[in-house]
């Protein structure tokens, strides 16, 4: 932290709960505090998904048997609903994260609000035509 | 040294005008003292505060017939006044103000400038704490300490806590404007200062980038000046009792409108960004305050020891372009008194950028 | 070209537009040293381009693992089959890269937050960093084992 | 519009003091078509409760001292008509900006900002561009490129109230100050832009910045701090800067100083 930096902080302190939830106080007329918002939240159930994912790779270790038996509890309708919600996350995810990119090189960058509305709509049609494949195909 | 302000800074008259820096054309014939002290602190502040103005000069321009013949007088006035000037033909003002009104007969340039009046007091208050002076905002002065016949200090409510107290000063200085009266009957003394208000309308679009005044003797709404992405019409005036709050005549701002609209026609349909009025402490008495247009702006510096208060002193009048020279002829009354005899440095000495008044 | 040197210069070598010294009126502000410790840009530059490339190779990695695969998961000889295909295995790896480095980034932007403490930051980025160096071993390690099963 | 009575549910807190702070009723006459947000402040001042403490100067939105929270959202209620957010009948809300320490009342203390934005410094006067002259009738285009106005930022903070990451981390620069580096990278008039340029690319500077485009949604001058924090992280990744100030800093501006 320079100089700067603490001048500006001019003795305001943040307190750890508030630095941890900041980004959680609603602005609802702001699109784009929805966007970091759901960003976030995206992120964090695609990371917690990796680890479960990492867990479950681990059993190919354990041979054919052991990985085979295990398709059909995965196979299983409550599983293939999750799978949709997921990706989900990860299309949306992905989405903002192009809008993010997007702004910063300038494009888009009067409508900063109506790309957030098409990332929401574009990654909702994904992830229903992922669901119609996975569920129903 | 302390300066004591009741609210935020410049949240008085000063803080609430049109921001337009005098170059004195407006008063050269009818008040040339005040001409004269306008086009020499333009100069100075020109030079000590360049940061805080815009220097783009200004205008005067004949819209009517009758207003033609008002101008030789006014060349001749500025002339007189050493005030710089340059005539255009109409077709030269419009290529360089291309908004003005299609009915230009003549326009005269003269070295008017815009500051923006906030920024403009930070600057001054920033140089002054970098040579000692506390500023203590949000203070209000609720009594004066009088001791047999002296000032000898004030009592000072901190608005943000509630807190009294008195800060003991070897001379009390009362430049508060329209409230100039108030103060100064605290010490049983009355001055002459006859609070004026005068409406002003901003109105969205920079239509100009120099000051637009009428060719003709001062009236109500004879002044358009850009202000960032807007202009600023102005003004009027008429007297008031408080000045603590101003009600604004609606006829006054429909008026604005209309005068403004003779030499911007742009702003007649602009959208209105904001509608104020502030007073100005116009010396005078009150029975000729009616007539309230005639009174002089120049200022007047009061020193009551002459009416036996000494420890007092009341600046009042003026412009908020003279404010310069205002502080010059009260300091040098204050130092009289203070036996300190220090040469004036202020018309050449730069002042501090007004951002420095927030630095620690 | 000219320009895109000077982002090269500034975030890997030695910066070109160093602050000639020291800012008046704020105690202590030679940028120099500071300049040297922060490399955020570059930090959101490969946050920026890994999910580029996660995009590619997720859709990837949908369509071929789970798109054409009827039922939608590999059993363990499905599994060796499509990784013994060696542009198959190289996509997977580059997906793992991929992700762990964007999770990575994106981990410490987190902790940068509730961390006041420069060094204690220090100590949680090179922790973070050594878990995906971990993790990534380990699918290292994982995906020879499953190889050489059927060896 | 006849005169009508408006309540104001306005932040008291006096000496900033947060354990007595809270809100409080004042009810004023208004005439919403003509009267504008702050009116009613001097007004409940005036009037109600002279203890109450809050910001003001110019008026007519060129000195940024006013800003406010009305109804939760930053405005400058000095050109906030009363028609335009009150639904005549229900209280309005008057708060002190988010993220400021808070002086009392309705007052916040800008100077923590302020100094960060005297270390750029962003000069004060700026060239006139064409799209900002409103060239209504008239044939020439004035003399745009050499005539002077003032940079658009009034400093009122407005953007530093609604930006969300301002509000979790006390070391984030801010959009003022960024937007005010921006301006200076994009009109050098004298400034060392190599020194801005290192103080912005920081850790605390534009890349903590998550595109939420609050600051420019409340920004009530033009000056679009969003878009301006994007500019820079391009220029920054593509190498965009001026070496050094090779535009002259115009007649009477800001000479670099302090």
């Amino acid at each position: 932290m320079d100089d700067i930096s603490r001048q500006v902080a001019g003795g305001r302190q943040i307190g750890l709960f508030r630095r941890a939830t900041y980004w959680l106080e609603p602005r609802w007329r702001d699109p784009g505090w929805l966007a970091f918002a759901m960003n976030r939240l995206t992120g964090v159930i695609v990371l917690g998904y990796l680890v479960a994912h990492m867990v479950v790779l681990s059993q190919l270790a354990a041979g054919p048997s052991g990985w085979d038996s295990l398709l059909a509890t995965f196979g299983s309708q409550p599983f293939l609903v999750g799978d949709t919600l997921l990706i989900g996350a990860v299309t949306f995810h992905a989405l903002s994260g192009a809008r993010v990119i997007m702004l910063t090189f300038g494009i888009g960058t009067r409508h900063s609000g109506a790309l957030f509305g098409l990332v929401l709509l574009v990654s909702a049609g994904l992830t229903a035509m992922a669901g119609w494949a996975i569920l129903f195909r | 040294m302390t300066v004591v302000e009741r609210g935020e800074i410049a949240s008085g008259t000063t803080g609430r005008n049109h921001g337009l820096l005098h170059s004195g054309g407006r008063y050269a014939v009818k008040d040339p003292e005040s001409a004269v002290e306008c086009i020499e602190e333009r100069d100075i502040l020109a030079c000590v505060a360049p940061e805080v103005l815009e220097l783009n000069g200004g205008l005067f321009i004949a819209i009517e017939e009758p207003e033609l013949e008002y101008r030789d007088r006014f060349l001749q006035a500025c002339a007189q006044c050493r005030i710089p000037t340059r005539e255009l033909s109409p077709a030269e003002a419009r290529e360089l103000e291309p908004a003005l009104s299609e009915r230009v007969l003549a326009a005269i340039e003269v070295p008017d400038g815009v500051f923006d009046p906030l920024h403009l007091c930070l600057a001054f208050l920033a140089t002054a704490r970098a040579n000692g002076t506390t500023v203590l905002p949000y203070s209000e002065v609720e009594e004066l300490v009088v001791r047999g016949s002296a000032v000898e200090g004030a009592v000072v409510r901190d608005r943000r806590t509630g807190v009294r107290r008195t800060i003991e000063a070897d001379i009390v200085v009362n430049a508060t404007g329209p409230w100039a009266g108030r103060i100064a009957a605290m010490a049983g003394l009355d001055v002459p200062v006859v609070p004026t208000a005068g409406v002003m309308v901003a109105v969205a679009g920079r239509f100009v980038d120099r000051v637009i005044n009428r060719l003709d003797k001062p009236s109500d709404g004879d002044i358009v000046l850009p202000q960032r992405r807007t202009v600023v019409i102005g003004t009027s005036s008429w007297p008031v009792a408080d000045p603590d709050l101003v009600a604004i005549p609606p006829e006054h701002v429909a008026l604005m409108f209309e005068r403004g609209g003779e030499l911007v026609p742009g702003v007649r349909t602009g959208v209105t960004r904001g509608i104020f009025a502030a007073s100005r402490p116009l010396i005078g008495r009150p029975d000729d305050a009616s007539a309230g247009r005639e009174l002089s702006r120049t200022f007047e510096c009061f020193d009551h020891a002459a009416a036996g208060v000494p420890g007092f002193v009341t600046i009042s009048g003026g412009k908020t372009t003279t404010a310069r020279a205002m502080a010059e002829k009260t300091a040098d009354i204050v130092c009289q008194h203070l036996g300190v005899a220090a040469e004036c440095q202020t018309t050449r000495t730069p002042l501090r950028s007004y951002r420095d008044f927030y630095r620690a | 070209m000219s320009t895109l040197q000077r982002p090269v210069r500034r975030y890997l070598g030695r910066p070109d537009s160093i602050a000639p010294g020291h800012v008046p009126g704020v105690p202590g502000s030679s940028f120099e040293a500071r300049r040297a410790a922060d490399r955020t840009g570059l930090l959101w530059l490969i946050k920026a381009i890994s999910g580029g490339l996660l995009i590619v190779f997720l859709g990837l990695h949908l369509i071929a693992q789970h798109l054409l695969v009827p039922g939608g998961l590999r059993d363990f000889a499905s599994v060796v089959d499509y990784l013994r295909q060696p542009l198959a295995l190289v996509t997977e790896t580059l997906l793992v890269a991929s992700v762990l480095v964007h999770a990575a980034i994106a981990t410490r932007t987190f902790a940068a937050e509730l961390v006041r403490n420069a060094g204690t930051l220090r100590v949680v980025s090179v922790v973070i960093a050594l878990a995906a160096v971990a993790t990534f071993g380990y699918t290292v390690w994982l995906t020879i084992s499953v190889l050489s099963w059927s060896a | 519009m006849p005169e009508t009575r408006i309540r104001l549910r306005i932040w008291r807190q006096p000496a900033g003091a947060r354990e007595r702070a809270g809100f409080e009723t004042l009810e004023v006459t208004t005439d919403p078509q003509r009267d504008m947000v702050l009116d009613l402040i001097e007004r409940a001042w005036a009037e109600v409760d002279r203890t109450l403490v809050f910001r003001h100067a110019c008026h007519h939105a060129s000195c940024g001292t006013c800003a406010v929270l009305v109804d939760g959202r930053e405005r400058l209620p000095c050109v906030t008509s009363v028609q335009s957010v009150w639904d005549g009948h229900s209280p309005l809300t008057l708060k002190p900006l988010r993220n400021a320490t808070v002086v009392a009342d309705l007052a916040i203390e800008p100077a923590a900002v302020l100094a960060a934005m005297a270390a750029l410094p962003l000069p004060y006067v700026r060239t006139v561009e064409r799209e900002v002259r409103e060239c209504s009738g008239g044939d020439g285009d004035g003399d745009v490129g050499t005539a002077e106005r003032f940079e658009d930022c009034l400093e009122c903070l407005a953007c530093v109230s609604a930006c969300t990451v301002a509000g979790g981390d006390p070391d984030y620069l801010g959009p003022a100050v960024l937007a005010a580096a921006q301006r200076i990278v994009e009109e050098p008039r004298g400034q060392d832009v190599g020194r801005v340029i290192d103080m912005v690319d920081s850790e605390h500077g534009v890349w903590q910045c998550r595109a939420i485009w609050a600051c420019s949604a409340v920004c009530p001058s033009n000056v679009d701090p969003a878009a301006r924090i994007m500019d820079l992280r391009r220029r920054l990744l593509t190498g965009d800067w001026p070496a050094a100030a090779t535009t002259h800093a115009p007649a009477g501006s800001g000479a670099s100083h302090g």
